[in-house]
């Protein structure tokens, strides 16, 4: 398994056209180089970088972490529980 | 009864509350978080109102962060009992989409608590709403949505 | 449903919080006080501890201290809901003595308003509790009592 | 009726041994006049002096306020409501 699974939720999943994607690595790769990979899948999304938090693996991630093959990405619009 | 929850049904506020009665603790505080509708303004000749809030949440990332922020306050302050519920989907206006309850010894450290907790649920806990309008719905923090009129 | 009360039986504080939610409203805080029972401590060979509490009041003043803290609660914050309820007589350990509920449409209010209104009543209302221990009793406050050891 | 209810509540009541009593009053005299009085009927109040608050017909009073027959006086320990 070579792709990555990628989870968008609630503007993203909107601006994206879709809920879940997934995109190919080969071998590892950072939150930041995956990014302009997503973008060209669903350039909806490319306005909403600056207000974007990721997570890798369900938990939350800086942009230089690592993304391996297998990883599940989900893509977090501001949170606005409570 | 689990302490820290995510739950698509109504939240049964007055047990979680009642949960967290103990001798050992003299102070209960609790937040309740509802939907709340303002008065609809007029655009465009009609008037318009949010109609309800639906809640959607990153599962168990979500689960987890609710746990987390109950360590946190368990670090922090000296209590005997603290339960966090968020509810998801449909929340109509009155209804509650998250309860907090937190039993101390004493008041100071029970009503510190509560309000860290529900600071911290709109921090970390990764959830969202969006209003859901007659005209179309917006997304609560990124402002994006079906409304014409946004 | 009154919403400043003083009453003798078991407070339903389920009822009482349900009965603050209002499409208005977006946030309800609440403070419950229980009685509390601390561990023993060991006096002249035995194990000495509060059994319940008994509170007593000087009522009609009572009840009308009560309203006047909403009064001066609906002066200070803007809430849609106020209600304050004292129970008397015995109070076992674990069970509630007050609730305090405020919606206010938005969530500082709230915690501030219920914050402000424990330490109102604890301050204005002519209620007094006793410590009912296994060996006597003492008026809190008052060091007034019938134990042999205070 | 010439007398003055008194009300005793919590640790006044049992260092008066009663909840209540009646002063005689000739006219008015005011809440710093009746106190010895009341002493005098109740000896065991008097240590309490400095932590009572009065009211009178129902309502916070201070000393110097008045007090007339037909008048109900309440001596209130520190409350410890809640």
């Amino acid at each position: 398994m070579s792709g990555v699974r990628i989870l968008l939720f609630g503007a993203a999943a909107d601006r994206a056209g879709t809920r879940q994607t997934e995109v190919a690595l080969n071998g590892g790769a950072t939150l930041a180089e995956l990014w302009p990979v997503l973008v060209d899948l669903h350039p909806g999304l490319a306005p909403m970088r600056d207000t974007l938090a990721f997570a890798v693996n369900g938990e939350y991630a800086r942009m230089e972490d690592a993304v391996s093959p297998g990883d599940e990405v989900a893509v977090l619009p501001p949170v606005s529980g409570g | 009864m689990r302490l820290f929850l995510i739950v698509e049904e109504p939240i049964d506020v007055g047990a979680i509350v009642t949960g967290a009665f103990r001798p050992d603790c003299g102070a209960v505080a609790t937040f309740i978080g509802t939907t709340r509708v303002d008065e609809g303004a007029e655009v465009e000749g009609a008037i318009a109102s949010v109609e309800y809030l639906e809640y959607e949440a990153y599962r168990p990332m979500a689960d987890r962060k609710l746990e987390e922020i109950g360590a946190e306050i368990r670090e922090r302050w000296e209590v005997g009992h603290v339960s966090l519920v968020h509810r998801l989907g449909r929340v109509d206006p009155g209804e509650p989409s998250v309860a907090i309850v937190v039993a101390s010894p004493r008041r100071g450290p029970a009503f510190e608590a509560s309000r860290y907790a529900i600071e911290r649920i709109k921090e970390i806990v990764p959830i969202w709403k969006r209003e859901v309008w007659s005209d179309g719905y917006v997304w609560v923090g990124s402002q994006v949505g079906t409304r014409s009129v946004e």
